[in-house]
């Protein structure tokens, strides 16, 4: 029972954190507050689970993978 | 279709080229709209030395597919050719390449527009600048400038 | 900048390749957007084998100046290259070359398109289709399609 | 003291008639009646006057090169 948890960018160099599993959220807010022992959630922050454009409001299970990251710059 | 996710450097000319060779297109498209993004070696009117393009590679390959699928709903397409660099870049080097195969020039470049400010706003890509002072990650796309 | 009229078929890639090495844009352009027009081998769902393209040479010569001059005025460009075939075309030629470099990507996309409708409503050439019927003067070019 | 008068496309093979010279002309329509020994103007007809657009009714002077053809295709 898991759910994996990755940091991008100037965000992981922010938070000095690596990517790491937690045992359980019911959503990604929850995810973050966990997995960054209540760290403040930057400006712009954005979050994705399981490779899809999510809400901090939406709901997590058992299994997904949530990322979190600053507004990408591509192209 | 093909989408290409490159650590090294590439001739955006030949890439082209060899995807349209490699394809059964052959005297069915009329149009081929292209785009290419390349390193400068200044931004904001600093002199920019490296960057690296930091990805997020499961959901970049995700979005890179996605766009494309959106973009043969939305117009009648040929064929896409998508390509983009990541790791350690150097000015004058290409970062994107866009091109479209279409019957009729309209859809080739209305695609390959729409799919430079979707890939620039929605695929997981960041560009992180070596500049005189240090690094500093790019912290937003400019809005279609 | 730079427009060529050609009797011979020409490999775009290659040609945009070699122009961009010719000039001294190393480092400074961000953007490249191109297009091609190219000879398909049906036409009102008729099977076309061969083309003739007329021009009015001197005309011609003006007028791809002038439209280059005219988009330089419009859009911040760093570079243009504009290339079309005349003569004998067979089906699967490059009929028409445009290339667009710009610091940013909206310039270049903008003019290459506006560059496209103006060539075609502009410039002095006339296609004549081969059909399995015989030879036909293309009436008029479709309206941005 | 002449005009040079040219034709292009399907305009001159309809004609039949080869690029030559008139002898004056005061304005592009009188230089088609004149080089055509008038014939109807075709719909859509264009001219240019010295390589630009212009309208039957503008003036033409000894030495100009005006050319007559039907819509570009081009492109």
């Amino acid at each position: 029972m898991s759910i994996q948890v990755k940091f991008f960018a100037s965000l992981k160099e922010t938070l000095n954190i690596d990517d790491h599993d937690i045992k359980s959220a019911t959503t990604a807010g929850e995810a973050w507050d966990i997995a960054t022992t209540n760290a403040e959630r930057p400006d712009n922050l954005l979050v994705a689970i399981n490779l899809e454009y999510a809400q901090f409001e939406s709901t997590v299970k058992d299994g997904d993978e949530i990322a979190f990251f600053p507004p990408v710059t591509g192209g | 279709m093909a989408t290409y996710i490159l650590e090294q450097s590439f001739n955006p000319w030949e890439s082209i080229s060899e995807h349209q060779k490699s394809t059964t297109l052959h005297n069915q498209f009329g149009a081929t709209a292209t785009f290419i993004g390349t390193m400068r070696d200044f931004n904001d009117n600093e002199t920019v030395s490296a960057m690296m393009l930091e990805h997020y590679p499961a959901m970049t390959q995700h979005y890179l597919e996605k766009l494309i699928n959106e973009a043969k709903k939305k117009w009648d397409l040929l064929d896409i050719l998508i390509i983009h660099r990541v790791g350690n870049i150097e000015p004058g080097d290409p970062i994107m390449l866009i091109a479209c195969w279409s019957s009729h020039r309209r859809a080739s470049l209305e695609a390959c527009s729409w799919l430079i400010e979707e890939l620039k706003h929605r695929a997981p890509f960041w560009k992180k600048e070596t500049r005189i002072n240090g690094e500093y990650w790019v912290e937003k796309n400019t809005d279609g400038l």
